[in-house]
């Protein structure tokens, strides 16, 4: 059927006669930094690789990984150590030419090359490809030697993977194998470019269910169904207009006047939206946000103080009146609805809420806090994002927490996001509006941020159970065990050591024309697949 | 007025002015002049508007830093490094009134602040009772009132303003005075009032004065001696009298045949010596002579050489081919 | 004339070389670095990174790569946007933000001289008081402000005119008009300031004697005449619309080049920080150049002196 | 009639923030055809703002023709409309302004600013008016025309303004000709061109001639009759010898005597001490009586009436009233005496 | 001859006794420039409603809080968002102070608050409106007189010594401006934020460094123009030092433009101090400035226009009152306006 194809090449967008062309008309608040799926290291780019490019695995809409450049599942050698991946045979690109193996290497190797320095590269390490860090490591004599990863084509369309461990191990392997920086690249097209390739339009090929047809940097670009993807008969939509929309006013402007399909809105807009109930909807999303206590401050050294802060202000309230945008309050540090356990269940329903108290309980530790140390009052500064929700979440949790721990004194500080960051990482600041995303679809990628030492540890925090707790479970194949290893360590985190004080989990509050349907958003990865997307 | 041995007060020297006005040009706004002025004497100076006059003045009183040549006050070299004390008594010795009474008074001041500008600069005063006192009896001898003093210049008539500007001057006890222009913006009946005021103080108080103008009668009403500038140049000086009777350069003798008289069958019947074209720009100034564009007795020497400054009669100096003997002799002889 | 040009453009390239060498140190003590997820990169990841953009270089080194490059006219590519050129991206944003700009300037121009031309004629009048009002308005209300209510009343409410993107002429009205409140104030005020002196002045008189129409003499020679001051603050005020303002091409979804200056500063982008703050310097530097021709060409008195260089 | 323009009893006042000014009180004034006309007087004494409400010229916010009619041609220009007075602006009557540094349009080409009447009032293409303003300054003795008209003001010297804009009013061959100071800014030999020129004109075309100067040896050079005014009013008239051989008002006296003369002796000059009235409050009685030397009481309270010296030799002093003391010119005011 | 002759006696025909300068004579007291500055300004009634309004805001400023039983800060989230509501003035429907929002829920009474009154409303922290607006006026005042300060001290300062001394020190003096200009702003501000504490000092700190150079530009331009003016050079005869001259001469002289100038300065000072508070170089909150609360008001301007009405109409009167005031203080430092 590929054949047959070719000779329509050419003409990208053949809209079928007569039938209503299905358009989306969509935003994004930013241009796109990278065509280049390896690049990609940014909501926007990722999204749009999810879309145009097509690697061994897709995420689904209830966020599991299926095959999809991949024509089945991996046959397991080694002791799992090794997969070997069938391809696809009617799988093209966009000029016509086959999805190769040899598209998988050349990507692959390009991934971690250190020419190509792409962000994400540390994923390889994640996903345990043989070598990786090695070659991602510059004082490693490996280092750079990107023909050792561990990849190679059998034949056009047969690759074999091989893993520095067992991959019982990892049961998110396959999801991560879905993230962009694994999908192939047309090595030839891609030589050709040089340096041109994926700046345009027209200097990328695409392998997905939609091509990218026009681009024109910072107004918008439009995704146009594409007619070589192998699966096209299951993509409804025909073309999908995004425009740059940075202001939340134009945004909801527009989406009045019938110019935009779906936006987020934020607070003030959720009132007027709420009732109006076939166009709102918000949608959960695996980012938590916390409040880091640098345990280089005396005070916060304490731990009747830290759980003081911790309670001493009202989470509910925040998310429902402030925030009112579907984001829920946390008592935890790993989102609930993120992944299941080997048992199936939420990792949350285990370990549930922590640390749940109230004023009155806060003010109990804080009273205990204050006098192990000794002191009455206690002054400390809130380092914060320069972002309007922070702030305003700021001077919440500042009113709150002084109104409910006598003593208290809070400075808003806030700063902009790389002076933030560095303020962070030098460990200079007392407590810091923080939040953290997962890289890969697994509670790890939260439990083991706060490893004694650990470059995201930054709050001088450390415990030496959690540590092994980590530790362990970072290399335990049981994966029932790893999980309660991983469960366990998070009541030492939240409930033992109030190391952090979570506030909540982030959720987006949408407008959506009631006319499209299907939509559905990931956790990880691209936030959407828009071939599941329809137009009524 | 005969000319007994007069002690010189100011020698001026080859005097230079010249500005860059962009491009490369130079505007030779003062070109070699020279001459010196006496003590107790006025010397008057006219000429056409731009011809130099001002700037000689104010590059006298250093409002300009000269070009080159000097000038020597009492003696002493005015111009070269000075330390802020010399400065400071020179310019009390020095002083000079402005042209245009409005301008040279400062709208947002008073008068009494005006006139006592140079007593607080140079400390003349020891308490506020004392400048006042000095302010007032300035105001009286200039012919205005105490309670001139807390007015403001707008409020002035223009014989006024002028009178002011003139006790400005006196403040600081002045031995010389420039008056560059003083009565040019004055109505007529007013101009009387300044010219007799300040032939007033120079009788009272023994005062030198450069008085430059460009009416000519008022300049030989009040002058001892007049110099006559053209385009840069001081093209003919002498005492008034001498001047006025028996002009020698052809540009003094348009001038002077130009004035026009209050009388009027003197006017109806007066022969006018009209001079051709404009005065040329001191950009670039003619060759040679720099009159000799609109002379009525331009010959072709004067394109190629500059007219020398020699006195053509006892005290009469004049810059001019025509009383050039060595070359009128030359002449003759070819 | 040329040599005037010749020379202003020498110091041009003076200033601009202190310029670019200030912004050059004074950016490479901004803090972070250029990368984008900054907070999870590890050690070994940020020395590849840096290794492949030249950072892991001494400062000095990489300020005399830099600006060895530029001399060879090489400004680099953005580290935000892909190994993109950073020349054509300026290039491609500059587009939309200059004619915005340049509308802006316009619209504000003929309302503010129209507006400072009536209050002038109509002195001490309610017209003038109205006149002066909108100026102080236009000065302390902030253009976005205008933005919004615009944007809300006229394109969504009364729906005669597109909310918001970039698609044509249509598309440029509110963007442009809310920018323009701004110049529309302070032409408003320099003009009425100024009219009223020109019309004072002699030659207007003279003018009227020949027997000419008000509106002739107003034409013909009293705008000409004050138009010189206003014509000194329009030119800062042009550049500052033209090389884009992050806040209206926000509200409006314009693609221009104001976000990406923010933006390249707040995430030490830093080819493109060089890049802009070059092109907006030469573009200033230029534009007073310009108004100081034009001062010659308005006024031929200035002509002859050839400025004050 | 002989008379061409005629002022009856013009009162002129500004609305100032200070009160009312009146500038202009009670003013006779009759100008015959072809003959030339000065006014002189002192600054402030009301000469400009007299001339100009001839031309309507005037502030029109601030200042108001009070009472009196001035004629042309019979047709009273205080009531005509603004459309009516721009047709006769420039064309009809026209004017020489005091400062040709200021008077003219800095910005436009001096061939511009005197084709812009011609266009208007003539309807000429604009070759024909270019052709005619390259003759116009020719006549007023600009070389190189062709080329000069197009340049700007700032290129002319002060004498070469104050020809081109003696061209500007000349342009339409007005038959009345206002010069305020014409040549105040100018050098004393530019001074004599220009009114050779003037001269000149005035015997060609047969323009009459206003001319407005505080320059009696202008007066003397070019007028056939002189009006002398002071404080608003006109405190003398006379033809030029009447004026300059007869005084008769003290002003005048004062006038003439303040003048140094280039072959007296005196080293004083006769100067009128004091200031001009405070025109916002004038006084009840002569505008003079606070400056002269020879004032009675009743000057101060009492305004002169006019006095016939002959039919063409007007003043208005109480001196000249029987019941005054006789009262002879100071010596340094007669003119014709001391010569 | 005229009738009322014949009621004049003969008395009046005698000289008239004057007391010797009758026409000199003042009857003013004597005050300074100051003093009659500030009595010219007390007289104009724009700048005195001016005055007043800036007064007022000012009183409000301070005491406007005291008014509230609420603090700035004091949060409550069952009162968020609330549209003004007055007493008395809610029945007055189209005032829109009757605690309806705009789409005509009455939400006082959706949010169970019928008893209270929240004047300005209240924001999405529930805290009431008034209180902050008053709070941040404060702030913002100090802005406005801090910024004007800052051109007054430095832009004033540079601006008139590269103007006066000229030359080379102008050529350099003018290049650094360039330069300064040419640095993006937002480097120096970010660089600051590493080394500073947010706070006001830090506010005064970035404007200082920015904040002047329009005001430069502009004195140096007066400057350049007042350097050759007559009264300079007198001065300058008379031994005067060059401090002498900027302040007594020239800034009594330039205190206009720059009166109009800080007219331009202060409007965007206030927004500046907004933008530097938000990146945390200023007030951290949950101190507000009216800068930050139009910047952050605006946001929601379609559903809760309250948030941004009032602190944009107090700063638009502010500004209103300092142009007011501005313009009176100008024509008062202008001797010649005295009446
Ligand atoms: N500061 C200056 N820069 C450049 N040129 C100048 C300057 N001052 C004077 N000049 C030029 O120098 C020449 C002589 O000027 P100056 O003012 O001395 O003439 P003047 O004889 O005093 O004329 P007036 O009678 O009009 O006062 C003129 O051509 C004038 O344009
Ligand atoms: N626009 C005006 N507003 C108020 N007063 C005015 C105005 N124009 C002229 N005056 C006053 O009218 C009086 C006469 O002025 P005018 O200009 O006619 O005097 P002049 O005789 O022409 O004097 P000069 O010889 O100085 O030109 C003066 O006192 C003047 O102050
Ligand atoms: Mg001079
Ligand atoms: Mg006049």
């Amino acid at each position: 059927s590929g054949k047959k194809e070719e000779k329509a090449s050419g003409d990208s967008s053949s809209k079928g006669g007569g039938s209503k062309e299905k358009v989306l008309n969509l935003m994004e608040t930013s241009e796109i930094p990278y065509l280049d799926n390896i690049m990609a290291d940014d909501q926007v780019s990722l999204n749009l690789a999810n879309n145009v490019y097509e690697g061994l695995y897709t995420l689904n809409d209830k966020d599991e990984p299926v095959l999809s450049g991949a024509a089945e599942e991996p046959e397991e050698k080694d002791g799992g150590k090794t997969w070997v991946f069938k391809l696809r045979d009617d799988a093209v690109w966009s000029n016509g030419d086959p999805v190769t193996a040899n598209d998988y290497v050349f990507a692959w190797r390009k991934a971690v090359s250190k020419d190509t320095a792409t962000q994400y590269s540390f994923i390889y390490q994640v996903a345990g490809i043989l070598n990786a860090d090695k070659i991602l490591n510059p004082e490693d004599p490996m280092y750079n030697k990107t023909d050792k990863l561990g990849i190679k084509a059998i034949d056009d369309h047969t690759i074999e993977v091989k893993f520095a461990g067992p991959t019982s191990a990892k049961p998110y392997l396959k999801a991560v194998l879905s993230f962009p920086t694994f999908y192939p690249q047309p090595e030839k097209f891609v030589k050709e470019q040089g340096k041109q390739y994926a700046l345009e339009a027209d200097k990328a090929l695409y392998n997905g269910p939609f091509a990218l047809t026009k681009w024109e940097h910072e107004k918008g670009w439009v995704l146009e169904k594409n007619d070589k993807y192998w699966d096209k008969k299951n993509v409804k939509v025909d073309k999908i207009n995004v425009n740059i929309l940075k202001d939340e006013a134009t945004r909801i402007n527009l989406f009045e006047t019938g110019k935009l399909d779906r936006t987020t809105i934020s607070a003030e807009y959720v009132d007027q939206y709420k009732d109006k109930k076939d166009v709102f909807s918000t949608v959960p999303e695996s980012s938590v946000f916390f409040l880091r206590m640098n345990q280089k401050n005396k005070a916060l050294a304490n731990n009747n103080i830290r759980h003081a802060i911790d309670m001493g202000w009202d989470k509910k309230q925040l998310t429902d009146v402030l925030l009112n945008n579907g984001s829920v309050p946390a008592y935890f540090l790993v989102p609930s609805k993120f992944v299941n356990g080997p048992d199936g269940a939420d990792f949350r329903e285990k370990n549930g809420d922590m640390n749940k108290g109230d004023a009155k309980k806060a003010k109990e530790y804080w009273e205990k806090g204050l006098k192990e140390l000794g002191v009455k009052k206690v002054s400390l500064t809130l380092l914060n994002y320069d972002t309007d929700t922070a702030q305003k979440d700021a001077q919440f949790i500042k009113n709150q927490l002084e109104k409910n721990l006598p003593g208290l004194s809070l400075k808003i500080k806030a700063q902009p996001f790389k002076q933030k960051l560095k303020l962070e990482e030098n460990l200079d600041y007392d407590i810091s509006y923080a939040g953290w995303g997962p890289d890969y679809p697994d509670p790890m990628t939260f439990v083991d941020m706060f490893v004694t030492g650990g470059s995201h540890n930054e709050m001088n925090y450390s415990n030496k159970k959690y540590d092994e707790l980590i530790k362990k479970a970072s290399s335990e194949t049981d994966l029932k065990k790893r999980w309660e290893m991983m469960q366990q360590a998070e009541k030492i985190l939240i409930q033992d050591d109030a190391a952090i004080s979570p506030m909540y989990q982030r959720g987006y509050a949408f407008i959506t024309k009631s006319n499209i349907k299907n939509i559905h958003n990931h956790s990880f990865g691209g936030d959407y697949s828009y071939r599941d997307w329809d137009v009524k | 007025m005969a000319v007994v041995e007069r002690e010189k007060l100011l020698e001026v020297k080859n005097l230079k002015k010249h500005f860059n006005v962009g491009k490369n040009a130079v505007l030779k706004a003062v070109d070699n002049v020279s001459f010196d002025i006496y003590k107790g004497e006025t010397l008057g100076l006219v000429g056409e508007s731009g011809c130099g006059k001002s700037t000689t003045g104010r590059t006298i009183i250093r409002l300009y830093e000269a070009t080159g040549g000097n000038v020597t006050f009492e003696g002493k070299d005015v111009h070269g490094k000075k330390s802020r004390k010399d400065l400071k008594s020179f310019n009390r010795r020095m002083q000079m009134i402005f042209q245009d009474p409005y301008a040279s008074l400062n709208p947002r001041m008073t008068i009494k602040d005006i006139i006592a500008e140079g007593i607080d600069i140079h400390g003349l005063a020891k308490n506020d009772k004392e400048r006042m006192e000095r302010v007032y009896e300035l105001l009286e001898t200039v012919g205005l009132n105490r309670a001139h003093a807390s007015r403001y210049p707008h409020e002035f008539s223009g014989g006024q303003r002028q009178r002011i500007g003139i006790a400005r001057a006196l403040a600081v006890d002045p031995d010389f005075i420039i008056a560059d222009e003083p009565i040019s913006a004055l109505d007529v009946s007013i101009q009387a009032q300044v010219v007799n005021l300040m032939m007033k103080l120079q009788k009272e108080r023994g005062l030198t004065y450069l008085f430059i103008a460009h009416d000519l009668s008022m300049v030989k009403h009040i002058s001892d001696r007049v110099g006559v500038m053209y385009l840069g140049n001081i093209v003919e000086l002498a005492e008034s009298d001498e001047l006025y009777e028996e002009p020698l350069h052809p540009y003094t003798q348009a001038l002077l045949s130009a004035i026009p008289v209050p009388d009027p069958e003197v006017e109806r019947s007066r022969e006018r010596i009209i001079l051709e074209g404009d005065l040329p720009s001191p950009i670039s100034p003619p060759s040679g002579c720099r009159f000799r564009t609109r002379c009525p007795h331009a010959m072709d020497v004067c394109a190629s050489k500059e007219p020398k400054w020699l006195e053509a009669r006892e005290g009469h100096w004049v810059a001019c081919h025509l009383y050039d003997n060595e070359l009128n002799t030359e002449n003759k002889q070819q | 004339m040329a040599r005037f040009v010749l020379k202003r453009l020498l110091y041009m390239l003076i200033t601009l070389f202190i310029i670019t060498s200030f912004t050059f140190f004074l950016m490479k003590l901004l803090p972070g670095s250029p990368f984008n997820n900054e907070e999870k990169l590890t050690d070994q990841q940020k020395f590849i990174l840096n290794e492949k953009y030249g950072l892991n270089d001494p400062v000095p080194v990489q300020y005399f790569n830099y600006m060895g490059n530029l001399v060879k006219g090489d400004m680099g590519v953005s580290f935000q946007y892909d190994n993109r050129p950073v020349s054509t991206m300026i290039a491609e944003r500059i587009g939309p933000s200059a004619v915005l700009g340049v509308e802006a300037t316009i619209i504000g121009t003929i309302i503010g001289l129209i507006l400072g031309i009536a209050a002038a004629l109509k002195h001490n009048t309610s017209i003038d008081y109205l006149s002066s009002l909108i100026a102080v308005l236009g000065i302390s209300i902030p253009s976005f402000v205008f933005a919004g209510v615009l944007q809300y009343y006229v394109g969504v409410k009364l729906e005669w005119l597109p909310v918001a993107l970039w698609d044509g002429p249509k598309y440029h009205v509110l963007p442009a008009l809310s920018l323009s409140v701004f110049v529309i104030a302070t032409v408003a005020r320099f003009m009425r300031t100024e009219m009223l002196e020109v019309l004072g002045q002699d030659y207007i008189t003279t003018a009227k004697s020949k027997g000419l129409s008000n509106l002739v003499v107003i034409w013909k020679h009293t705008i000409r005449n004050a138009l010189i001051p206003v014509v000194t603050i329009l030119g800062p005020l042009a550049i500052n619309l033209i090389t884009g303002t992050l806040i209206i091409e926000k509200i409006f979804a314009v693609p221009g080049l104001g976000f990406q200056f923010v933006s390249s500063i707040t995430l030490n982008d830093y080819p493109v920080i060089m890049a802009t703050t070059i092109f907006y310097s030469v573009c200033f530097i230029i534009v007073i150049l310009i108004v100081d021709i034009l001062y010659g060409v308005i006024d031929p008195r200035i002509r002859v002196a050839g400025g004050k260089g | 009639m002989k008379n061409i323009l005629e002022l009856n009893n013009v009162n002129v006042s500004f609305h100032t923030f200070a009160g009312e000014v009146k500038a202009v009180r009670g003013v006779n004034l009759h100008l015959e055809k072809g003959e030339s006309l000065a006014i002189v007087g002192e600054s402030g004494s009301g000469k400009s703002v007299t001339s100009k409400s001839i031309m309507r010229l005037l502030p029109e916010k601030t200042s108001e023709i009070k009472e009196g009619e001035i004629l042309f041609e019979g047709r009273d220009l205080t009531k005509l409309s603004n459309r009516e007075m721009e047709k006769i602006r420039g064309s009809e009557i026209s004017m020489i302004f005091q400062d040709p540094m200021t008077s003219l349009n800095p910005t436009m080409t001096v061939g511009k600013q005197i084709m812009e009447g011609l266009r208007k009032h003539q309807n000429l293409s604009k070759n024909e008016a270019k052709e005619r303003a390259i003759n116009l300054l020719k006549l007023v003795g600009i070389p190189n025309p062709e080329l000069r008209i197009n340049e700007y003001p700032h290129q002319f010297s002060g004498g070469m303004r104050q020809r081109v804009v003696i061209a500007i009013a000349l342009a339409c061959n007005p038959k009345v000709l206002i010069a305020d100071e014409p040549t105040t800014a100018l050098d004393v030999t530019i001074q004599a061109q220009i009114l050779d020129l003037m001269r000149d004109l005035q015997q060609k075309t047969g323009t009459a001639i206003i001319l407005i100067t505080h320059d009696l040896g202008v007066v003397a050079n070019l007028s056939q009759r002189v009006a002398v005014m002071y404080g608003g009013t006109i405190v003398e008239t006379g033809t030029t010898d009447e004026v300059f051989y007869n005084p008769k008002h003290p002003y005048t006296w004062g006038l003439l005597s303040s003048m140094p003369k280039l072959n007296s002796a005196d080293k004083e000059l006769m100067a009128i001490p004091g200031t001009p009235p405070n025109l916002l409050n004038p006084p009840k009685g002569c505008p003079f009586a606070a400056r002269c030397p020879y004032a009675m009481q009743v000057c101060v309270d009492n305004m002169p009436d006019v006095t016939d010296v002959t039919s063409t030799h007007k003043t208005a002093c109480w001196l000249l009233d029987e019941r005054a003391p006789q009262v002879e010119p100071p010596e340094a005011a007669l003119v014709g005496g001391a010569r | 001859m005229s009738m009322h002759e014949k009621q004049l006696n003969n008395d009046l025909f005698q000289p008239a006794v004057r007391s010797s300068d009758d026409a000199e004579k003042i009857t003013k007291e004597s005050t300074s420039f100051w003093q009659d500055a500030r009595r010219r300004l007390f007289e104009n009634k724009g700048a005195v409603s001016g005055l007043i309004i800036i007064v007022a805001i000012l009183l409000l400023a301070f005491l406007g809080p005291l008014f509230s039983h609420n603090g700035f800060d004091d949060q409550d989230t069952s009162r968020t968002n609330l549209p003004p509501r007055v007493p008395v003035l809610e029945k007055v429907g189209f005032l829109g102070l009757d605690g309806v929002d705009i789409r005509g829920v009455d939400q006082y009474k959706m949010k169970n608050q019928k008893d209270n009154y929240y004047w300005f409303g209240t924001d999405a922290l529930g805290r009431d409106q008034f209180v902050r607006v008053w709070k941040g006026t404060q702030i913002s005042l100090y802005i406005a007189f801090l910024a004007a300060a800052i051109d007054m001290v430095i832009g004033v300062a540079y601006g008139a010594i590269s103007g006066y001394y000229g030359g080379k020190t102008d050529n350099i003096m003018q290049r650094i401006i360039e330069i300064l200009i040419g640095i993006p702003n937002l480097i120096v501000v970010i660089l600051m934020i590493l080394i500073l504490d947010p706070g006001i000092l830090s506010i005064t700190f970035a404007m200082v460094i920015t904040g002047w150079t329009t005001m430069a530009r502009i004195v140096r331009g007066q400057i350049l123009k007042l350097k050759t003016q007559e009264y300079v050079l007198a001065s300058v005869t008379l031994g005067a030092k060059s401090s002498r001259i900027l302040t007594k001469h020239m800034f009594p002289n330039i205190l206009g433009s720059i009166i109009i100038t800080s007219m331009f300065t202060i409007p965007s000072a206030i927004f500046t101090e907004a933008f530097l508070s938000f990146i945390g170089l200023g007030i951290s909150p949950p101190t507000a400035s009216l800068g930050s609360l139009v910047n952050e008001g605006f946001k929601s301007l379609q559903i809760y226009p309250h948030l941004v009405l009032y602190p944009a109409v107090i700063i638009s009167l502010i500004m209103i009152s300092f142009n007011l005031l501005g313009d009176g203080l100008r024509d008062a430092l202008d001797p010649k306006m005295r009446k």
